[in-house]
């Protein structure tokens, strides 16, 4: 057996272990709240373990580990529906960006407590007017002696309502052209002046919020990377975790589609036995597979010490059609009883909640006219659109 | 046939859209999304105010005998305000049918009520399965129903029904006898559950009055509240790509959002020509005319969602919260698109007509 | 009965005693030259009977005519197969255009013997680097005392090896910018200097030609329009037979699927049972109802006295994809088999002609993305694109 | 598994593709298609000398003993440069069928033919309906074969079948007692037509040779050559996207364009991943086989006809010419999507493994 195929067992009895306290069941019924008071205990327990933050050095509360360990854990602790993603964003991008830019003092207070769970990280890039296009956030950074002074708005920030700290990036010349005039904090949520709005989605979660900075002071210590080299450091920071595991919280999986068609009935027939079942079923076999065999084959290469091909940026597109396609047959084959809804019902096992979180999945994390930009650009080798915001000032 | 509308056509449009305007509020709605069977009683009574509960229904019984396309303009008004207007394409089917199949006393009791807006009518036709069931679980014997009818729009205030049993359609008075099983829906001003009858008491229509052609003239009259709502979907698009800046730039100028919107309007045109051409189809009885009514639906139901879907993600994540108006349209576009027999039913009657008839 | 109701059994009377002749089954077999001379033929049948150019003034050899007549005729023309397509260019824009900006005397000339089926005309618009942009054209038109002298080379001129005349955009002033020094005119198709290459599309037809102007010399009462107004001439070229009946040129119809999948079998089954062939007949019949409806509904609307919306331009994009679906389907219940090929099959009769033909159809008369662009902003009030050729010069 | 290649497969790859390039002659490939059973003898002993005949024949009857992905390698390439090679998948899969279930005798006698290029096989499976026959027509009797396979890939020029009958799988020479029916096809460097067989004297398989799992492994190095195709269609699509301009611009700054290519990307990238995975089931003996063929043949069949087709659409009215090389890979994405059997059949077959067997 190899190192990592033990590696593998080891961390599969752990997890099986603690299933029943933290996983799919523990769950069941738990407010958003409850939900990432369970994350932060589960994260303090793997740490405990030496399960936390797998591949980050030992001095900072990580395991020291390989990346392919990492992977090897998080596919296993996918399995069990633990509630790993409810802490995805504070240690896949804050608290890493703290890890590369921050002093080593800095890296000393902030990293250990969010690696046991005991803090929370959010990242406050988006503003009203600022979606996509990250260089248009206006929120402004004003120097004033040592400190800066913040004040503006950020939105759609996953989980602030809990969080401890928040990197964020502001306007901090605003003569500057678009790109150029940005720079990157990080900042207490706790401080004066910060203050959190939920919002609903369309489930009416409240996963994601407004945050207001009404003159936010903070030290220049504070500050990541040089003044108005905001826009690399964000960029930097989406660049981060290439290689996450496929999301854990993901819709119903074919075999209850399967499952359902058994059952249903079209035109007197089991429904399983209709031919446009017959075709999606096929395909999203066939886009779930192909999905699979890329990640597989991500692994393999690093296990080779080599470095993955870029396909892996086709998860995202293609597992969210898959997944709408699937939650809408399902519900069509439900009949006209389909239209009903249960408020607390769970994505990942719920055709109604799957379909409605349909359209925020092609959203979040980059719409899909954004990944195919970056695969028509940076994979394909294909022009960039036009972009005035790049022009010179003055130029038409 | 007459697919364009007459002047007289476009003023009920006008009177229509000046009122909605004014009422629409979305606060309302959405409030309505939490209450469940949630019926929008105001709108209900400024319906009949206006006259709109009588426009199909003879002038002989109350009514403004208004034709299908009048009809169909008010439905698609309504749908463009994403209205809680469960009754309109129900009440329209029955007072056709009443109107066609029922005897003398059913009409003289029935039709005024529709008019006056004291009778609401449910059709209760399906059961736990996807179509029109072919042996109905509901039994008619001597003048008593008992049975249970699934996801009966409008179910939790309908005053009637017309169930379809085992001996055919029935029509029912609702008052008792009847438990009403009201569960949230995924868009709860649909008023929507299951029907229970009891030895609710009930007299068949006569003259075969058939289940499949009740169902094509709600779904006709569906059709145009959907192709609103995909309308009032696309212009809440174009307003959006006109205004809002990305990149430095109008994001309607990116050929993903421009040709998405196209797509949008070569869809919803295409379920106009095809609802219009049920409509006149029903107006003058054409032999075709369940072919037609599931062609407009098959169209409609896609633009509509189409529309909503690709709407929301020409807004961008503003779109995918509750607060904004288009998960009206979202939930509306799905709940229509099953509640009276989803896609997959509707191809299977298309392509029964088709291959039965001559096209 | 209406007068127009009259005028549609009168013209029903005359076609049905002429389709023997000049309908499908006189077509059948026959080389595209040959067809071309056939429908010379069935033009100077018309023109003898008052059905040729029905809204076109006497004094030109029109009929005289209304709008309305002109679409019954054209509509019950289709039903019986004539081949009215292959004049339908020349009667469609050169000749128009002549109609309405040629002298009284060019009038007389060029106009009645195109009514009478004699000389046939196209339209040189696309050259190589300049498809659906139509103002790159680089054909220069270099002025020469009282002549222009013409050089370069147009393409995918639809039958010009057949044609008698041509119109044509050539540059004729090079500095000016893109769409402002361009010139229109009409030219001899057989004068010294012309040549003409067939090119074979998919199915080896040879609708299209290469045209090669070498120093072709024609007279400036050839140009039509001022000089450098060319590219606004050639949009109302464009711009022109807005009404015109719905192609008759199509794929194998609806019904014929039906009877296929009722023929041909899946899982053991009659096709026509199985929900893919379901969905599929289900949706061609909704788009293709869909727009009939459209089609007639302009109809009422040009009776009213009204001019018709704008939804008709919808028309080609709905049908090539509803008649690409249809072929493809079919030809996917044909098995294995459905790989045969027929050479001189015609697209009207054949699923594997129609699926071969359907890359060009969506391309010609307009790409599919020409013709979303053109709703997006003329219909729905969308913005340009970014057009840098629109640019004033020297601007980045 | 391995889903990944070895550097030695990435050198059979780099080989394989110089020479292909070296020879790749579309003026060629244009006449094939007008030669009914067109059969191209050059590239045929040019495989043959470089060993690619016997690449998945046992070493032990002078084979390379290569596995599956290796073969596939070749597949690959082939189809990046569309060359007429109707006889790389079924070769493969009748040296496999062959080794596992032939008797001594024909190990001895045929493998070392494929390998030395003496033999050329084609699948002789089909009749007249789109999939596997249930109960086929072609009958077995005494070492005698009576019937017609339809559509059979490399009949104009195959010396030997393996044919389904009513008693199973038989191994049939093609020297005499068979009538070849060639007509033309989409694309007829498949060299395809009608076996008919009259007496022709062949010899059953042993051992449950299964026909749908023959078809699932010509399927497999089939899904490779398609999904080469697929690549070489992207490739040019790419190419004009950065070389033509329109309205001032490089036309791959429209999105209409850039989106467009980047969608055969994401299911080149699935056909792929589909299709490693069936090699490596392949090569493994997973009991899943045919579900994760099928899947492969369902996703690289989309990919290969979607990247052909909107390659054309990308290049324009230069692109839909005789004399342009899209066309190659158009006609033959479609005759590749046919041959063995259609979308329709493959996804039936996905179903009834996944409904019969555990995921």
């Amino acid at each position: 057996m190899t190192d990592l195929a033990a590696y593998r067992l080891r961390a599969r009895a752990f997890l099986e272990q603690h299933a029943e306290s933290y996983g799919w069941d523990a769950r069941r019924g738990l407010s958003l709240a409850q939900e990432v008071d369970l994350a932060k205990r589960w994260q303090g327990m793997k740490a405990a373990h030496g399960y936390a933050c797998i591949t980050w050095p030992t001095e900072y509360g990580g395991a020291g580990g390989t990346e392919l360990e990492k992977i090897v854990f998080s596919t296993e602790e996918a399995k069990y529906g633990f509630p790993a993603g409810l802490l995805a964003i504070t240690l896949g991008m804050p608290v890493p960006m703290m890890l590369h830019h921050a002093t080593p003092e800095q890296k000393r207070r902030y990293v250990p407590p969010a690696v046991r769970g005991e803090e929370m990280w959010c990242q406050l890039f988006s503003e009203p007017g600022a979606g996509s296009d990250l260089a248009a956030v206006r929120l402004k950074a004003r120097r004033d002696g040592d400190d800066w002074v913040l004040s503006g708005q950020k939105i759609w920030t996953s989980y602030a309502q809990f969080c401890d700290f928040g990197i964020l990036v502001a306007r901090s010349d605003p003569d500057a052209p678009k790109h150029k005039g940005l720079t990157f904090f990080f900042v207490d949520m706790k401080a004066p002046g910060v203050s959190v709005r939920p919002i609903k989605l369309l489930h009416e979660h409240e996963d994601v919020n407004e945050v207001f900075f009404d003159d936010v002071r903070i030290p220049d210590a504070n500050r990541l990377g040089a003044v108005n080299d905001g826009f690399r450091m964000a960029i930097l920071t989406l660049m981060m975790e290439r290689y996450v595991a496929a999301a854990s919280d993901d819709g119903p999986p074919l075999d209850a589609l399967v499952q359902l068609a058994r059952t249903r009935k079209l035109r007197g027939r089991p429904a399983i036995e209709d031919g446009r079942v017959r075709a999606a079923i096929a395909h999203a076999y066939a886009t779930q597979r192909g999905l699979a065999a890329i990640h597989e084959r991500a692994l393999e290469e690093l296990t080779a010490g080599r470095e993955p091909g870029p396909e892996g940026s086709i998860h995202k597109l293609a597992a969210s059609r898959a997944r709408h396609a699937m939650a809408t047959l399902a519900l069509d084959l439900s009949g006209p009883s389909g239209v009903a809804y249960d408020r607390d019902a769970k994505t990942r096992t719920d055709y109604m909640m799957s379909w409605i979180d349909g359209p925020t999945l092609r959203i979040a994390g980059g719409t899909d006219e954004m990944l195919l930009n970056t695969i028509a650009e940076k994979i394909l080798g294909l022009p960039q659109d036009h972009r005035p915001d790049k022009a010179p000032r003055g130029a038409p | 046939m007459a697919l364009s509308y007459s002047s007289e056509q476009e003023q009920i449009r006008g009177e229509a859209r000046r009122f909605l305007e004014a009422a629409f509020n979305a606060e309302k709605q959405r409030r309505l999304l939490h209450a469940r069977g949630g019926f929008d009683t105001d709108f209900w009574q400024a319906c009949v105010n206006m006259g709109w509960t009588g426009a199909g229904v003879p002038e002989a019984f109350g009514g403004l005998g208004l034709g299908p396309l009048d009809v169909c303009i008010l439905a698609e008004e309504c749908g463009r305000f994403a209205v809680a207007a469960p009754f309109l394409a129900a009440n329209y089917a029955a007072a056709i049918a009443i109107n066609d199949h029922g005897s003398d006393a059913q009409r003289a009791a029935l039709l005024p009520a529709i008019a006056s807006g004291d009778a609401r009518f449910a059709l209760a036709l399906f059961e736990d399965e996807d179509g029109l069931p072919q042996e109905p679980a509901t039994r008619f014997r001597a003048g008593l129903i008992n049975g249970r009818k699934c996801a009966v729009v409008g179910a939790a205030a309908a005053t009637h029904a017309l169930a379809l049993t085992d001996s055919g359609v029935a029509l029912v008075d609702l008052a008792k006898h009847v438990e009403r099983h009201i569960g949230d829906t995924i868009d709860n001003s649909r008023c929507s559950g299951d029907l229970a009858f009891s030895n609710a008491s009930g007299e068949l229509l006569q003259g075969g009055a058939q289940a499949l052609r009740l169902l094509a003239v709600q779904a006709l009259v569906t059709a145009f509240e959907q192709i609103g709502g995909a309308e009032a979907a696309m212009a809440r698009a174009q307003r959006y790509a006109n205004t809002r800046e990305a990149f430095g730039q109008l994001i309607g100028k990116f050929q993903a959002i421009k040709h998405r919107i196209a797509e949008m309007y070569v869809r919803n045109e295409l379920a106009r020509g095809n609802a219009l051409l049920a409509a006149t189809g029903l107006a003058e009885g054409a032999p075709d005319f369940i072919a037609r009514s599931g062609a407009a639906r098959l169209a409609a139901t896609d633009a509509f969602e189409f529309a909503a879907a690709q709407s929301m993600q020409t807004h961008g994540a503003i779109g995918v919260t509750w607060e904004h108006d288009l998960h009206l349209y979202l939930r509306r576009a799905r709940a229509q698109a099953l509640e009276l027999g989803s896609p997959l039913f509707w191809e299977d009657v298309v392509v029964d007509m088709l291959s039965g008839s001559a096209m």
